[in-house]
């Protein structure tokens, strides 16, 4: 897929908290095609200690509205920039970058999404594509506290989701691995994103289940594109690009100790 | 509108903006975003004798100004690179330079003889410098005597144009660009990476799997300088410099000093198209300035 | 509340947080800014045996996160400092050090000399890694032989704590420590700023009237905690660390990769109170991470 | 005098131009005493390429409305930040730093402000101590062209205004030194602070007429406040630092050849 620079355009920064901001970006020209599970490479202006670009997860495209989404968790400087963008200011990225989240062959697969704290961004594109086709979409995600559940609602609009919280503020009490949709039913298909521990305890079931497993992996990226190898991760394979070969892979690839 | 030609020894470049070793991929990587054959050179991915993984993740860390890597020359070989890569990309139409990496004088001199006989590939760039291995590269760079030998073996076996690229990390930099040139390198580049280290004091671990790693990016630039301007005045052969390069300004800043060429390592991740801005605004103060040729400037400084 | 008192040989520190010479005038420069005696200790100017003018101006550029300077040694003398200087900042309540610089073996040996007599100096820091001035600083941290011979004679004369304060610009700085130890070093403190150039392409001209100079700041942080590392591998006696420091986690990587306490430099100019925000933040990880003592993390990084 | 590193907010910014912007800070404590020719060190935040605090005279000070003035040309990114700053944000500065221009001890003094550029900036606040003890106060003010002429209606306020520009788009035509007030009246003390070679030619003037002379230099600077020794500039005594022995000079004091 052709890749581009673009300075998309702030349509709306929603802070959704202290820690979260949902941005909409949109361009004077059509927004290229673009998969669910990819990424863009954003500069951060304006920071004194960001020197590189900073991976984000595509949230959703809008092709109608043409907008693209972005969920911004603050964890440092570069994101608090872009956290607080202001509208009507630009954000230059590299876009779309990455593989992407695969589709299952058979349109009566139970699909599962499985987010943890900000990895359920990619997870809102994903699921939008996947009822596009046909699938029944269900969600689970999981967050410290209610206060950390964002965008429940869009995923709502997009089929079934279960919730758990670590202090129990909301949907069942626990970790997404806990909840009991997992052995109240069964998933051909898992998708998931979110904190390392997560997403091996989510490969672990599907390993049991003998569901399909697709993981959206994070690492320290310096290009986005392939030609610094510096975000290398260990597969049965040797040493692959996240941001290349991944950031999607299936579990079966990965060398993992789970 | 300057003229952009400059020659380092044999090697004619249509402008004197070149990409760095290890941070242009093939050049392929770049090419959605401009047009790479515009460039003056590309250097080619560190490559070896045999296949490497490199090293471990996590392989980088941010730092002020710059970054540390710790890649560890993760490449397929030179005969994969033969066989596979520069079918692809040997007909771009610009200078294709391979940079050679090796653990021992005798990987050195079979990669060069290799890519001897690879007819787009008018130069290699010898890396006596990568701090990221332990059982070679910078070893190689830091004393005179070493530096010296491997220069010495290579040269015997490669006939095209031999660019020998130093470690900053030594206390004197002209000693050993004048004990390579002795040997009969034909032009030198600098800086390669600075030895450095990034830790993360709340988990009280090293951020990378090797500990210590190469620093780049604009941070290291008044040290890249320093260098460039030391060795252009010592040795004869040309001098290709880089180290933090941002824009033309800082491009321009290492011709004054006495660089006949210049390479864009880390600028690359943040502007993939920075090495076409740089063309244009070296071709900018060419004109503000009315220098006929690039080459009025090389060396320029007034002192 | 963690206990951060420290000891670098026998020099009692109320907490590891010092400012680095030539960054911190004689202190006072500072104190209408916060009480300077809170700081663990102050590194006075350079220090020669006769008034130097220093280098003529301009004597700074600011570099991307940094700056280099080329001073060159501004100072009164041993002797004003003794009779003029010394009476003014005697009584604040922390460790004054007195920097030294020198031509010559015999500069370095009077000074300290003069320097031992006085009660509330309890420690100098010998300076064998100026990179501004030609005749000589530098010159004596770059080999083994110049380092230890200084340190040999001025070991002789001087009977308080000696630390010696080494150059960056090296290619393997752990020798250099060795050297200096074996030659009765109590201390050793690094990085000095690393020898580095800036352009003004417009003009074609060197900012400097040095045309080189050292640098300091963030940009020299990845360096300076790489050398702390090895140095602290290699020697015995207490190190500290400093190049780039800026803020509390800064501080606290050099301390868990060796250093014994730090300096902070170029940061004071950024923000003058900065020491004392590093001593409560270091107070506050000790805490946050249930240290007992400040003690506890010199050294701690786990590999 | 005391310093201070202070948090001053924006309390206006005035755009005069694309190139020039003033700034009206205030404080929510009463601002500390400021001298005629002293200046601030303003730390500039959210630009990657500014390292080292700002050197900026202070152009005003109304301790009535307690506020504190900054006039900003823009020349680089350092600048360009602080002429762009919006209201209610605040501006870390420390302050006052330097020596500040002096008094003649005869009120009779025939007293002339020679600006050029930018360097009008510290006239004013020199222009309305002077007047406030009495004397008559004399301005000249050169620029390139009228829209460089800047706050000119404040200095009139104050006193005569003599003005010349380059391009002879307001006022006489030339440099400040080829004034026809220079001719018809003589100074007793002649102020001033602009690009050197103007300096240089009003100090030529000044030793001409006789008259005292006082210029303001500029230097990089890294600290501000006499720590570093980066400032200095060649005096009769030897190299002084320009952050603390001046900005201020007297022109006997300085080793220029004019
Ligand atoms: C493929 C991918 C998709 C991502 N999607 C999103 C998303 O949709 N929303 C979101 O908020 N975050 C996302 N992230 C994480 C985001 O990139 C980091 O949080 C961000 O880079 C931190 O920058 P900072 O300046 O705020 O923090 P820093 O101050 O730089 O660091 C804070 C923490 O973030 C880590 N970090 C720093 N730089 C990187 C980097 N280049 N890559 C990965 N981690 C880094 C550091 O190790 C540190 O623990 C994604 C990361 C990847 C690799
Ligand atoms: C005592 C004093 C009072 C000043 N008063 C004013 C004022 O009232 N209004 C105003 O607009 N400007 C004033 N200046 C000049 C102002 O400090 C510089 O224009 C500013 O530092 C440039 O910063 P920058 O980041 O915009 O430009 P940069 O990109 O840093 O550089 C642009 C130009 O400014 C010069 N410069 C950079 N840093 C400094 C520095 N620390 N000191 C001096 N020059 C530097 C460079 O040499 C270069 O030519 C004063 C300077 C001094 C020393
Ligand atoms: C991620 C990365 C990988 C690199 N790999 C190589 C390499 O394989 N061979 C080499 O000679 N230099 C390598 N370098 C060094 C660069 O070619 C260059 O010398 C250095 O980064 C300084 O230039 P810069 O500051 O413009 O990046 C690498 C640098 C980076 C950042
Ligand atoms: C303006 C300036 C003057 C300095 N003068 C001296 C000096 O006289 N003696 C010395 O040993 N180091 C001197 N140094 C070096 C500092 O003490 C310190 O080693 C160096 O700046 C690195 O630390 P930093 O990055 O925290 O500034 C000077 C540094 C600066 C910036
Ligand atoms: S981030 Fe450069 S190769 Fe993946
Ligand atoms: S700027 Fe530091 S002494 Fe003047």
């Amino acid at each position: 897929m052709k890749k581009y620079m673009l300075d998309l355009i702030i349509k709306e920064n929603k802070q959704l908290s202290d820690q979260y901001s949902l941005l909409i970006l949109t361009s004077p020209e059509k927004l290229p095609e673009i998969l669910p599970g990819q990424f863009a490479e954003v500069r951060v202006d304006g920071s004194a200690t960001t020197f590189l670009r900073r991976p984000i997860s595509i949230h959703y495209v809008d092709y109608e509205l043409n907008e693209l989404w972005l969920l911004i968790q603050v964890v440092g400087d570069g994101t608090k920039k872009m956290a607080e963008i202001e509208e009507g200011k630009s954000l230059n990225m590299l876009i779309p970058l990455g593989n992407s989240f695969s589709t299952p062959s058979n349109i009566d697969s139970k699909v599962l999404l499985v987010g943890g704290g900000c990895g359920v961004a990619p997870l809102l594109y994903l699921g939008a594509h996947l009822k596009k086709i046909g699938f029944e979409v269900n969600f689970l995600l999981g967050a410290r506290s209610k206060a950390d559940l964002l965008q429940l609602c869009e995923y709502e609009r997009l089929g079934n989701v279960f919730t758990t919280t670590e202090d129990g503020s909301y949907g069942e009490h626990g970790f997404v691995t806990q909840h009991s949709v997992l052995n109240s039913s069964n998933f051909d298909y898992i998708y998931t994103c979110g904190p390392t521990p997560m997403m091996k305890a989510v490969a672990n079931y599907a390993l049991k289940t003998s569901a399909n497993c697709e993981v959206s992996l994070e690492n320290t990226m310096a290009c986005g594109i392939g030609a610094c190898l510096c975000c290398v991760t260990d597969t049965i394979e040797g040493h692959v690009c996240v941001c290349t070969e991944g950031p999607v892979f299936n579990i079966t690839k990965l060398k993992w100790e789970i | 509108m300057g003229n952009l030609n400059i020659n380092i020894g044999k090697l004619q470049l249509k402008n004197p903006v070149m990409t760095a070793s290890g941070t242009f991929g093939y050049g392929t990587e770049y090419s959605d975003f401009m047009d790479i054959s515009r460039i003056g050179g590309i250097f080619v991915k560190g490559t070896t004798i045999r296949e490497r993984q490199g090293n471990p993740y996590p392989r980088m860390a941010e730092t002020p100004s710059g970054m540390l890597n710790a890649v560890g020359l993760q490449n397929k070989g030179v005969d994969y690179f033969i066989n596979h890569i520069y079918p692809e990309i040997k007909h771009i139409d610009t200078n294709i330079i391979v940079n050679v990496s090796g653990s021992t004088i005798e990987d050195y001199i079979e990669t060069a003889e290799k890519l001897n006989y690879l007819e787009n590939i008018p130069a290699i760039e010898l890396n006596i410098s990568c701090p990221n291995v332990k059982e070679g590269g910078m070893a190689f760079g830091t004393t005179c005597l070493s530096a010296a030998q491997v220069v010495k073996e290579v040269r015997r076996v490669y006939k095209n144009e031999l660019i020998v690229k130093l470690s900053p990390n030594v206390t004197d930099i002209s000693e050993i660009a004048l004990a390579v040139e002795a040997e009969g390198a034909d032009s030198v580049s600098l800086i390669n990476t600075l030895l450095g280290m990034a830790i993360n004091a709340e988990k009280r671990k090293p951020i990378l799997s090797t500990i210590t790693g190469g620093l780049s990016g604009p941070a290291v630039k008044p040290i890249a300088l320093r260098m460039v301007w030391q060795v252009a005045q010592a040795v004869k052969i040309p001098v290709i410099g880089l180290g933090g390069i941002m824009n033309a300004a800082d491009a321009i800043e290492f011709m004054l000093a006495g660089a006949t060429a210049i390479q864009i390592g880390t600028a690359n991740f943040i502007d993939p198209t920075v090495s076409i801005k740089v063309i244009e605004g070296i071709n900018d103060y060419l004109d503000r300035h009315g220098f006929q040729s690039v080459r009025d400037i090389v060396g320029a400084l007034e002192v």
